[in-house]
C-alpha cells in the first residue's frame, strides 16, 4: 500500500476512533461512562480539528478546536456529571432493543452510510474525504442510540454525540464551517444544554424519575 | 290537422257530440246492467232506470254533513264538468272537432285525473272512516291505472306520430288494415284499465255497499240529491268516454273523418250505436265471468295492465308496428 | 322588447346591492321584529319584483358582460347576463317576491337567531343565488355557490338549540361542501390548462373526450348533490323540515334550481357540444330520483318531509328532461333537444312557484297549530280558508292537473319523449321510451301524494282538540300566498308566452327557437300542430262554461234546497276523528306495493294488549346502506391512523429515522 | 436601517423583560415592542417596494419580496397576538395557572421568539438560518412548558428532542450544501453559505451532493413544518402551551420553517432538473393532508384539533410548492398568509372559549353563541374560513391549488377530495355543537380582546374578495422566482 503522510494517518486514526466511540456509546448502559465516552469523542473531535488546522494552517480552526475542548470536553461533561449526581441516575434500564441487535443494526447503518458518502468522497478534495462516510455513520448511530434508550439523560447524550458527528462531518468535508456559524452552533448547543438542565429538574420534580415511560401520556391511541 | 276557424258545421258537431254523450251515457249504463242481469238469469231492470234514478235524485232535498266544506259542494260540478269536456274531446262521431286542438290525449288523461282527485278530496272532506277509505283505494287504483292508460295512448300516438286523439283514430282508420301486435297488447291493457277505472268487477262492485270491497261507492256515501245525481251521471259519462276512447283507438272505423257533412255524421251515428251495444255486452260478459278480487289484489291486477301497456310499447319499438 | 334606460346587467347588480343593504339594515336593531318584518322584508319583495321585471326585459337583448373590480389578482370577477341567466333570475325574483312578503309576516321574536341577523342571512342567501346566475368566471361562481350554502346553512340552524336541527344542518353543509369540491374539480378540468378561469376561456378551451366526459360527470356529481338526486339526496329531507318555512320555500323553490342552472350552463354553454351518451346518466339518475322521491313522499307523516321528498321527485323530473335533451342534442336532433330543454326550464319555473306556495302553506299551519305531524292535523279548511284554498291550488298544480302549470311541463316532457324512438342508436331508442312509463308513474304518484297532503291536513275532522283554536294567516302572508298562486295559474294558462321566453334560451344555447308555426296566441304547439297542441285557456274556459251551465241548469230546472245534518256514514253511529285514515293509513297501499324501497320496522299490537299500540318507522335504505357504512369506514380508518400517534418518543424518533433513511435511499438510487 | 430596527426591537424586548418582566404593565410594554417591530417592518416593506431587494451588513442580510411579506406578516401577527395575550394571561394569572416569575419568562421569551423568527427570515446565510431555527425551538420550549403540568413537560420534551434531532439533520444538510458550494465559490468560505451567491451559481452546484443535502434539509426543516410523519411533536406542543403561543407557533413558526424549505428547494431545483425534490414535497404534502384529516377525527381537545388542522394545511402548502409553476406557487404563498391569519385568530377565540368553559375538552364547551355571541361567531367564522369556504381567502388559495392539481396531478385529486371532505366533517362536526346549543359557561374577570380576531378575519375576507395590487405584486414576484416564470 502507498505510504500516507503522518497527518493523514492521524486523521484516519481519529476517524476510526470516532466510529469506535460511537459504537461504544451504542452499547454502553452506564450513564456515567456514557458521559465519559462523550467527552472522549469531543477530545477526538478537537484533535482532528487541531491536525486539520496544522495541515491547512487556517487560523479559525485553532480557535474552533479550543472552543470544542472548552465546551465538549470540559463544560458539558462536567455539567452532565453534576446532573447525574444531583438526579441520582446512574443506569439506563434495559434498552428497547437488546445490545447485540443494536450492534448488528449499527453495522448495517455504517454500510449504508458509506454507500451514501460515495458521491461526496469522489468530489471531495480534502485530505480526509474518506472520513465523511464515518461522519454520516456517527450521526446515524447517535440517532439509533436515541431511539433505543429509555432514560432522558442517555437520549440527551445521544443528541450531543450527534452534534459531534455533525462537526466531524463538517471538518472532514469542508475543514469546518464559517466562523459565524460555528459560534452560533456552539451557542445553541450550550443553551440547549442549559434548557435541558432545567428540564431535567422539572421532569424530576414532576415524576421523581427521568424514565421516559412517564412521558407517554399524550397520544391519540386509547 | 291545421288550425281552421271552426265553421258552423264543426260547432254543431261538437255540441251534438256532447249532447249525445250526455244522453247516451246513462242509457249505455242501463244497457250494461241489463246484459248483466240477463247473463246471470235475473229479470233485467228497465234500460231507462238510470234516467229515473237521476231525475228522482234531482227532485230530492240535498242533505249535507255539518262539517262539509265548500269543496264538498263544488266537487260534483267539477267532476261532471270534466267528464262532459272529456266527452267533447273524444271523437265518437266525427274527428274534426274544434275543441280537440285545445286538448290532446295527454290532456284527456289529465282530465280524468282531475276528476279523480276532486272525487277523492270530496270523499275525505266529511272525514268519515268510509270516505277516507274509499279515497285511499280510489287513489291507489288511480295511480296505477293512469300511467297504464297513458302508455296505451302513448303507443297509439307513437304509431301515428301524434298525441291528438282524433288524429290518431283518423290515422288508424284511414290507413290500410294491418296487424298491430303492439295494439293487441295495449287493447288488453286498456280493457283492464277500463274495468278498474269504472269500478267494475273484478276490481270493484258497483252494486254493493260492503265496506271490505267497495271503492267508488264508499266515496259517494255522504252525497245526496242533486250532488249524488251529478256524481252518478258523471260516472256513467266516464264509462261512456272510456268506451269511446276504446273505439277511437282500436276500432276507429266508421267515424266521420275528413270534412264532416251531415251525411257523414248521420252515417257515423248508427255505427257508434252498434259499437256501444257490442261493447256493453262484452263488458257485461267479462263482469259476469270474473269474480271480485280482494282489494289488496287490485294493485297486481293494475300492474298487469301497466305491464301490458309497456310491453305494447316495447313491441312497437322493436317491430316498428 | 323595449331596451332599458340603463344596462340590464347593472340594474341586476343594483338590485343585488340593495338586497345587501337591506340585509345589513337588519343589524341596526337586530331584535326588532317591527323593523325587519314591517319594513325590510316588504322592501326586499319590491326588489324581487324589480329583478323579475328586469329579467323579463333583458330576455331578448343580447348578452352583456362586465368586469367587477373585486376578485383575485389575475382573475377579477366577471359577470354576464344572457337569456339563460335571465330566465333563472326571473324565477328567483318572482318566487322570492312572494316568499319575502310572506316572511315579512312570518318571522316573530322567539328562540334562536334574532330576526335582524336572520334578515341578513336571508338576504345574503338571495344575493348569492343572484350572483351565481350572473357569474361569468369560475371563481365568482364558486364564491357565490358556497356563500349560498353557508347562508342557507345558518338559516336552517336558526333553532340551533334543537339537536336534530343541528344534525340536519351538519349533514346539509357537509354534502354541500363535498358537492362544491367536485364542482371545483370540474372547473379545474374545464380551464383546460389555459389557467384562465373565465367562462369565455372555458368556452374556447378544447378538451379531449376523456376530459370532457370527466368534467360532465363531476358536474353531475356536484350539482346533483345540490339538487338532491338519489343517492345524494339524504340531506334534503333533513334540512327542509328543519328550516323556517320561508327558508324551506326558498331552498326548495329556488336554491335547488341553481343546480339545474349550473348543469345547463356547463353542459350546453361551456362544454360546447355534449356527447349523446352523457345524457343517459342524468336521465337514469333523474328517473330513479323522481320515482324514489314520489314513493317516499307518499309514506311520510311529517308534512314538510313530505314536501321535501316531493322536491326530490320534481328535481328528478327536471334532470330527466335535461338528460333527454342532452341525448337528443348529442344525437343531432336539435328540435327535440330544444323541446326537452324547454320542458326542463318550464318545470323549474313551475316547481319554484308550486313548492314555495306549499311550503309557505305548511308554515302558516305550523304557526297556527304548532304541529308538523300529519297525524295531528285535519279539518283546517274551516279554520284557515286562505291557506287551505291557496294550498289546494298548489297541490293541484304539483299533481300535474290541467289547466294548471304543473301539467304544462309534464305535457312538454312527454311530447319530447315522443321523439325518443328516432334516436339513431340501437337499444337506446328502445330503452328511452320505456322510461316514459317511469315518468308517467311518478306523475301519477304525485297526484296520490298531493291528495294525501291536502286531504289529511285541511279536510276531514280535526284530529286534535287544540286545532279548534287555529287561526288563519295574516294579511302579508295572504299576499305572499296569493302571489304565488296567481303565478301557478298564469304559468298554466299562458304557456305560449312563457315558451316564447324560454325559446330565447334554446336559441342562445342550441340555435333552435321553438317554432309556433302560425298557431294562434292561445294555442301551445311547439311541434307541428298536426302532431300535438294544447290550448289551456280554451280548455279551461270550456270546462268553466260547462260547470257554469250545469249549475245554472240545476238552479233553473230544480230547487237548491240544502239541509245540514249529521254525516250518514253508511249508517254507522258514533264516528270520531280517530276513525279517519291517518297519514300512515293513507300511505299503506304504497308501503305494500313498494315494500322493497323501504326498511320498515313495525310494532303490531297483540290481541291481548291492555293498551294496544301500533308504531311503524320507515327508514331510507340508502342512508342505512351507503352513508352509515361510509361513516363507520372513516371512523375505522381514523382508528387505524391513530395508532401512529401512540405517545412513545422512541417511536417518533424512529419515524424520523425511517423517513431519513428512505429518502436518502431514494436520493441515492435516482 | 429598518431591518436593524426589525431585529433590534424584539431582541431588546427580550433583554428588557429579562429584567423587569414581572411588572404589572409588562403586557402593555410587550404590545409596545411588538407595535414598534410591526411599524419597522412596514417601513422595511415600503423600502423594498420602492428600492427593490436589500442586501445589508456585508450581504449577511437579504430582503426580497418573498421574505419581506413574511416579515410583515410575522410582525403583524406578533402584534395582534400580544394584544390578545394581554387579557388572556391576566385571566390565567387570576386563575392562578401562572406566577409573576413565569410571566416574566413568558414575555421575555415571546420577544426572543419573535427575534429568532425575524432573524431566520431575513438572514442571507444558510448557517445563520439554521442557528435561528434552532434558537426558535429553544425559546419556545420554555413557553410550551410554562404551566409545568406533567402534560406540558412531556409536550416540551418531545418538542425539544424531536425538533432538536430534526434540526441536526438540517445542519448536516447545510454542511453538504456548503461543501457543494465551496467547490464553486472557492474555499474562502464566507460567501459560500450566502443564499444570494448560492442562488447565483446554483446551476453549477453538484447535483449528487445537493440531492443528499436536500434530503437532510427537508427532513430537518420539515420536522419543524410538521410534515407527516415528522409531525409527532406538533399537536402536543400546540395543545399544552399557553394559547397565545399556540397561535404564534401555528401561525408563524410553521411559515418560517416552510420558508426555509422553500429556499433550499429553489437552490436544489436550480441545480438539477430531476423531479425528485418536487416529488418529495408533493409526497410529504399529500401524506400530511391525509393523515392530518384522519387524525382530526378522534380529537377531544380543541387545541389539538386545530393543531392537526395546521398539519393538514401545511400539507396543502407543501403540495402546492411541490407542484410548482407560477399559479400553484402563488396559491401556496397566499395560503401561507391566510392560514396563519385564520389559524391564529381561531386560536384566539379558542383560548377565550376554553377559559370560559374552564376546559379544553370540546365536550365541555357548549353554546358559545348564547353566552358571548362575538366569541361564538368568531369561532364559527374562523372555522368556516379555515375549512376553505368562500368568500374567505383560504378558499381563494385552495381554489387555485385544487384546480391546478386537477390538470397537473389528476391522480392526487381524489386523495385531496377525500381528505378535505373528512377534515370538513371532523372539524365542523366538532365546532358546531361548541358554538350552538345551550351553554353553562362562566363570565371572565377580564373582557376578552376580540379586536385581533375580527381584524384577522376581516383581512382574510378581504384577501378572498380582493387582493390589493402591491400585495399581488409581491406574491407574483415571489412566485416567479420560486416556481420559475
Amino acid at each position: 500500500m502507498t505510504h500516507l503522510p503522518l497527518d493523514l494517518q492521524l486523521l484516519n486514526a481519529c476517524a476510526a476512533l470516532m466510529l469506535l466511540l460511537a459504537f461504544a456509546m451504542l452499547s454502553q448502559r452506564r450513564i456515567v461512562s456514557l458521559v465519559n465516552l462523550y467527552a472522549t469523542q469531543g477530545a477526538v473531535l478537537a484533535a482532528t480539528t487541531l491536525v486539520v488546522a496544522w495541515r491547512t494552517g487556517e487560523g479559525h480552526l485553532y480557535f474552533s478546536a479550543v472552543l470544542t475542548v472548552a465546551v465538549k470536553v470540559a463544560f458539558l461533561p462536567w455539567l452532565l456529571h453534576r446532573l447525574i449526581r444531583r438526579l441520582q441516575v446512574y443506569w439506563d434500564t434495559e434498552p428497547l432493543l437488546n445490545i447485540s441487535g443494536t450492534m448488528l443494526l449499527g453495522l448495517v447503518i455504517v454500510v449504508f452510510a458509506f454507500a451514501l458518502a460515495q458521491p461526496i468522497t469522489q468530489l471531495a478534495n480534502t485530505a480526509m474525504r474518506d472520513a465523511i462516510g464515518i461522519a454520516i455513520a456517527v450521526v446515524l448511530l447517535a440517532f439509533l442510540m436515541m431511539i433505543t434508550r429509555r432514560k432522558a439523560m442517555s437520549q440527551v447524550i445521544g443528541f450531543l454525540s450527534m452534534e459531534n458527528g455533525l462537526f466531524f462531518g463538517a471538518m472532514s468535508a469542508t475543514y469546518g464551517m464559517p466562523m459565524v456559524v460555528e459560534l452560533g452552533v456552539a451557542l445553541d448547543v450550550l443553551v440547549a444544554m442549559l434548557v435541558l438542565g432545567v428540564f431535567f429538574f422539572q421532569i424530576r420534580e414532576q415524576f421523581d424519575s427521568l424514565d421516559l415511560h412517564h412521558l407517554e401520556s399524550l397520544k391519540e391511541l386509547e | 290537422m291545421s288550425i281552421m276557424t271552426p265553421g258552423i258545421i264543426e260547432i254543431v258537431t261538437q255540441v251534438l257530440e256532447v249532447v249525445a254523450a250526455l244522453a247516451a251515457a246513462p242509457l249505455f249504463l242501463g244497457w250494461v246492467n241489463q246484459c248483466r242481469a240477463w247473463l246471470s238469469n235475473r229479470r233485467a231492470p228497465s234500460i231507462w232506470l238510470p234516467y229515473r234514478n237521476i231525475r228522482k235524485l234531482f227532485d230530492k232535498d240535498a242533505v249535507l254533513a255539518e262539517n262539509a266544506s265548500p269543496l264538498f259542494r263544488i266537487a260534483p260540478y267539477v267532476v261532471f264538468g270534466t267528464m262532459v269536456v272529456a266527452a267533447g274531446i273524444i271523437p265518437s262521431m266525427g274527428t274534426r272537432l274544434p275543441l280537440v286542438i285545445a286538448a290532446d290525449a295527454i290532456a284527456l288523461v289529465g282530465l280524468f285525473a282531475t276528476a279523480r282527485v276532486f272525487l277523492s278530496l270530496a270523499a275525505m272532506d266529511v272525514g268519515t272512516a268510509f270516505g277516507t277509505l274509499g279515497a285511499r283505494r280510489e287513489m291507489m287504483v288511480g295511480f296505477l291505472a293512469e300511467p297504464a292508460l297513458l302508455m296505451v295512448i302513448f303507443v297509439a300516438s307513437m304509431i301515428s306520430a301524434t298525441t291528438a286523439l282524433p288524429a290518431i283514430s283518423e290515422h288508424l282508420a284511414t290507413q290500410a288494415l294491418g296487424i298491430y301486435p303492439s295494439l293487441a297488447f295495449t287493447a288488453i291493457a286498456f280493457t283492464l284499465v277500463l274495468l278498474a277505472e269504472n269500478a267494475r268487477i273484478p276490481v270493484d262492485n258497483p252494486a254493493t255497499h260492503l265496506e271490505l270491497t267497495m271503492i267508488h261507492e264508499a266515496m259517494l256515501l255522504e252525497y245526496s240529491a242533486r250532488h249524488l245525481a251529478l256524481m252518478e251521471w258523471a260516472s256513467a259519462l266516464r264509462l261512456f268516454n272510456y268506451a269511446c276512447i276504446g273505439f277511437a283507438l282500436f276500432v276507429p272505423w266508421g267515424v266521420a273523418t275528413g270534412q264532416i257533412g251531415p251525411i257523414a255524421l248521420a252515417l257515423s251515428i248508427p255505427v257508434l250505436v252498434a259499437k256501444l251495444v257490442v261493447a256493453g255486452g262484452a263488458l257485461a260478459l267479462i263482469e259476469t265471468l270474473s269474480a271480485k278480487l280482494r282489494v289488496m289484489r287490485a294493485p297486481e291486477f293494475l300492474a298487469t295492465a301497466f305491464l301490458f301497456a309497456v310491453l305494447g310499447l316495447l313491441v312497437h319499438v322493436l317491430l316498428g308496428a | 322588447m323595449t331596451s332599458l334606460p340603463i344596462s340590464a346587467l347593472s340594474a341586476c347588480l343594483g338590485v343585488l346591492g340593495l338586497w345587501v343593504l337591506l340585509g345589513l339594515g337588519g343589524l341596526v336593531r337586530p331584535m326588532s321584529v317591527k323593523l325587519v318584518g314591517r319594513t325590510l322584508f316588504p322592501l326586499s319583495a319590491l326588489c324581487s319584483i324589480a329583478l323579475s321585471v328586469i329579467a323579463v326585459l333583458s330576455l331578448a337583448v343580447p348578452a352583456e358582460h362586465a368586469v367587477l373590480p373585486i376578485g383575485l389578482p389575475d382573475l377579477p370577477m366577471h359577470v354576464r347576463l344572457d337569456a339563460l341567466s335571465s330566465v333563472f333570475l326571473l324565477l328567483l325574483g318572482a318566487s322570492s317576491a312572494g316568499i319575502s312578503v310572506f316572511a315579512a309576516g312570518y318571522f316573530r321574536r322567539g328562540e334562536g337567531t334574532p330576526p335582524g341577523l336572520m334578515c341578513l342571512q336571508y338576504h345574503l342567501f338571495l344575493v348569492s343565488m343572484g350572483f351565481i346566475l350572473l357569474a361569468d368566471d369560475a371563481y365568482a361562481f364558486m364564491v357565490a355557490w358556497e356563500t349560498m350554502a353557508i347562508s342557507s346553512y345558518f338559516l336552517v340552524t336558526t333553532q340551533h338549540r334543537i339537536p336534530e336541527i343541528r344534525r340536519a344542518g351538519f349533514i346539509y353543509l357537509l354534502m354541500a361542501h363535498v358537492g362544491a369540491i367536485s364542482v371545483l374539480l370540474m372547473f379545474g378540468v374545464l380551464q383546460g390548462g389555459s389557467w384562465h378561469f373565465t367562462f369565455d376561456a372555458m368556452r374556447a378551451a378544447h378538451l379531449g373526450p376523456g376530459w370532457a366526459a370527466a368534467a360532465f360527470l363531476l358536474a353531475l356529481l356536484g350539482f346533483g348533490a345540490k339538487a338532491g338526486l338519489v343517492p345524494m339526496h339524504v340531506w334534503l329531507p333533513e334540512a327542509h323540515p328543519a328550516a323556517p318555512s320561508p327558508v324551506s320555500a326558498l331552498m326548495s323553490g329556488v336554491m335547488l334550481k341553481m343546480a339545474v342552472y349550473g348543469m345547463i350552463r356547463v353542459t350546453f354553454d361551456l362544454l360546447g357540444t355534449p356527447v349523446w351518451w352523457w345524457g343517459l346518466v342524468p336521465l337514469t339518475v333523474g328517473l330513479v330520483s323522481s320515482l324514489y322521491g314520489a314513493v317516499f313522499a307518499a309514506v311520510q307523516t311529517d308534512m314538510k318531509r313530505l314536501l321535501a321528498y316531493s322536491s326530490i321527485e320534481n328535481l328528478g323530473l327536471a334532470f330527466t328532461g335535461f338528460g333527454l335533451s342532452v341525448v337528443f342534442y348529442g344525437a343531432g336532433m336539435r328540435i327535440p333537444a330544444a323541446l326537452a330543454l324547454a320542458a326542463t326550464l318550464y318545470h323549474c319555473l313551475n316547481h319554484s312557484f308550486m313548492k314555495s306556495l306549499l311550503f309557505l302553506g305548511t308554515g302558516s299551519v305550523l304557526h297556527a297549530t304548532g304541529e308538523r305531524n300529519l297525524g295531528r292535523l285535519g279539518g283546517l279548511i274551516h279554520r284557515m280558508p286562505w291557506v287551505a284554498w291557496a294550498s289546494l291550488l298548489g297541490a293541484l298544480a304539483i299533481a300535474g292537473l290541467p289547466p294548471l302549470n304543473g301539467f304544462v311541463s309534464e305535457w312538454l316532457l312527454l311530447q319530447s319523449f315522443m321523439f325518443s324512438d328516432r334516436i339513431p342508436h340501437e337499444f337506446v331508442n328502445l330503452l328511452i321510451p320505456m322510461s316514459t312509463a317511469v315518468v308517467a308513474l311518478a306523475a301519477a304518484l304525485a297526484g296520490y301524494v298531493m291528495v294525501k297532503f291536502f286531504g289529511v291536513i285541511f279536510l276531514g275532522q280535526p284530529r286534535e282538540n287544540s286545532l279548534a283554536s287555529a287561526h288563519d294567516c295574516g294579511l302579508l302572508e295572504r299576499f305572499g300566498l296569493v302571489w304565488l298562486g296567481l303565478g301557478c295559474v298564469a304559468l298554466g294558462l299562458a304557456p305560449v308566452q312563457v315558451l316564447r321566453a324560454l325559446s330565447h334560451v334554446t336559441r342562445e344555447l342550441m340555435g333552435i327557437s321553438l317554432s309556433q308555426q302560425g298557431s294562434p296566441w292561445w294555442l301551445l304547439a311547439p311541434v307541428p300542430t298536426r302532431q300535438a297542441s294544447y290550448g289551456p285557456l280554451v280548455f279551461f274556459l270550456a270546462t268553466a262554461l260547462v260547470v257554469a251551465l250545469t249549475v245554472l241548469a240545476v238552479r233553473l230546472f230544480y230547487h237548491q234546497r240544502v239541509r245540514r245534518g249529521p254525516a250518514w256514514d253508511c249508517g254507522f253511529g258514533g264516528r270520531t276523528a280517530r276513525m279517519q285514515d291517518t297519514a300512515e293509513g293513507f300511505g299503506q297501499p304504497i308501503r305494500n306495493i313498494f315494500q322493497s324501497f323501504f326498511s320498515i320496522e313495525r310494532e303490531l299490537p297483540t290481541p291481548f294488549d291492555r293498551a294496544p299500540h301500533y308504531r311503524i318507522a320507515i327508514a331510507d335504505r340508502i342512508w342505512r346502506g351507503l352513508y352509515q357504512p361510509l361513516g363507520r369506514l372513516v371512523q375505522r380508518l381514523a382508528d387505524v391512523v391513530a395508532v401512529l400517534q401512540q405517545g412513545r418518543i422512541s417511536v417518533y424518533l424512529l419515524y424520523s429515522f425511517g423517513t431519513l433513511i428512505v429518502l436518502l435511499a431514494l436520493a441515492l438510487v435516482s | 436601517m429598518e431591518l436593524l430596527l426589525v431585529l433590534a426591537l424584539p431582541a431588546a424586548g427580550a433583554m428588557v423583560f429579562g429584567f423587569l418582566g414581572a411588572r404589572r404593565e409588562a403586557a402593555e410594554i410587550n404590545v409596545a415592542f411588538s407595535l414598534g417591530t410591526f411599524l419597522a417592518a412596514c417601513a422595511l416593506t415600503v423600502r423594498v417596494i420602492n428600492h427593490g431587494n436589500q442586501l445589508v451588513a456585508h450581504e449577511q442580510f437579504f430582503v426580497d419580496p418573498f421574505n419581506v411579506f413574511l416579515v410583515t406578516l410575522t410582525a403583524f401577527v406578533g402584534l395582534t397576538t400580544s394584544l390578545f395575550s394581554r387579557p388572556y394571561m391576566r385571566v390565567e394569572m387570576a386563575h392562578g395557572r401562572v406566577t409573576a416569575g413565569r410571566l416574566r419568562l413568558y414575555h421575555s421569551m415571546y420577544q426572543m421568539f419573535m427575534f429568532t423568527m425575524l432573524l431566520a427570515l431575513t438572514t442571507n446565510n444558510m448557517g445563520l438560518l439554521w442557528v435561528a431555527m434552532e434558537a426558535a425551538t429553544l425559546s419556545t420550549v420554555l413557553l410550551v412548558t410554562l404551566y409545568r403540568t406533567p402534560a406540558s413537560l412531556e409536550a416540551g420534551w418531545k418538542y425539544f428532542i424531536l425538533c432538536g434531532v430534526g434540526i441536526a439533520q438540517a445542519l448536516f444538510g447545510t454542511i453538504l450544501l456548503y461543501f457543494a458550494a465551496e467547490r464553486v465559490l472557492g474555499a474562502e468560505g464566507v460567501t459560500a453559505l450566502l443564499w444570494t451567491h448560492l442562488d447565483a451559481v446554483r446551476s453549477q452546484l453538484e447535483p449528487a451532493v445537493l440531492a443528499l443535502a436536500f434530503v437532510f434539509l427537508l427532513v430537518g426543516y420539515g420536522t419543524k413544518v410538521g410534515l407527516a410523519p415528522l409531525h409527532s411533536w406538533l399537536p402536543d406542543a400546540h395543545a399544552e402551551g399557553p394559547t397565545p403561543i399556540s397561535a404564534v407557533l401555528s401561525g408563524l413558526l410553521l411559515n418560517v420553517a416552510i420558508y426555509a424549505v422553500v429556499r433550499c428547494k429553489v437552490l436544489v431545483e436550480g441545480a438539477f432538473h430531476s423531479p425528485l425534490p418536487s416529488r418529495m414535497l408533493m409526497g410529504f404534502g399529500l401524506l400530511s393532508v391525509v393523515l392530518g384529516a384522519f387524525f382530526l377525527f378522534r380529537q377531544r381537545d380543541i387545541k389539538r384539533l386545530f393543531a392537526y388542522s395546521s398539519i393538514e394545511h401545511m400539507g396543502i402548502i407543501t403540495f402546492a410548492f411541490g407542484m410548482g409553476g407560477p399559479v400553484a406557487t402563488f396559491a401556496a404563498l397566499l395560503h401561507m398568509t391566510v392560514h396563519s391569519l385564520t389559524k391564529s385568530s381561531i386560536f384566539f377565540t379558542v383560548g377565550h372559549a376554553a377559559q370560559k368553559a374552564g376546559s379544553q375538552l370540546m365536550d365541555n364547551i357548549r353554546g358559545l353563541i348564547t353566552l358571548s355571541p362575538t366569541v361564538g361567531w368568531g369561532l364559527m367564522l374562523g372555522a368556516l374560513a379555515i375549512l376553505g369556504l368562500p368568500p374567505f381567502g383560504v378558499f381563494a388559495s385552495e381554489f387555485l391549488i385544487i384546480t391546478t392539481a386537477m390538470r397537473e396531478q389528476p391522480w392526487a385529486t381524489p386523495i385531496l377530495l377525500i381528505a378535505l371532505g373528512v377534515a370538513f366533517a371532523a372539524i365542523f362536526g366538532r365546532v358546531q355543537p361548541m358554538v350552538f346549543g345551550e351553554t353553562d359557561a362562566l363570565r371572565l374577570p377580564h373582557p376578552p380582546a376580540l379586536l385581533p380576531v375580527f381584524a384577522h378575519l376581516a383581512i382574510v375576507l378581504l384577501l378572498g374578495l380582493y387582493v390589493p395590487p402591491y400585495l399581488a405584486h409581491w406574491y407574483q414576484a415571489a412566485a416567479s422566482f420560486i416556481g420559475g416564470p
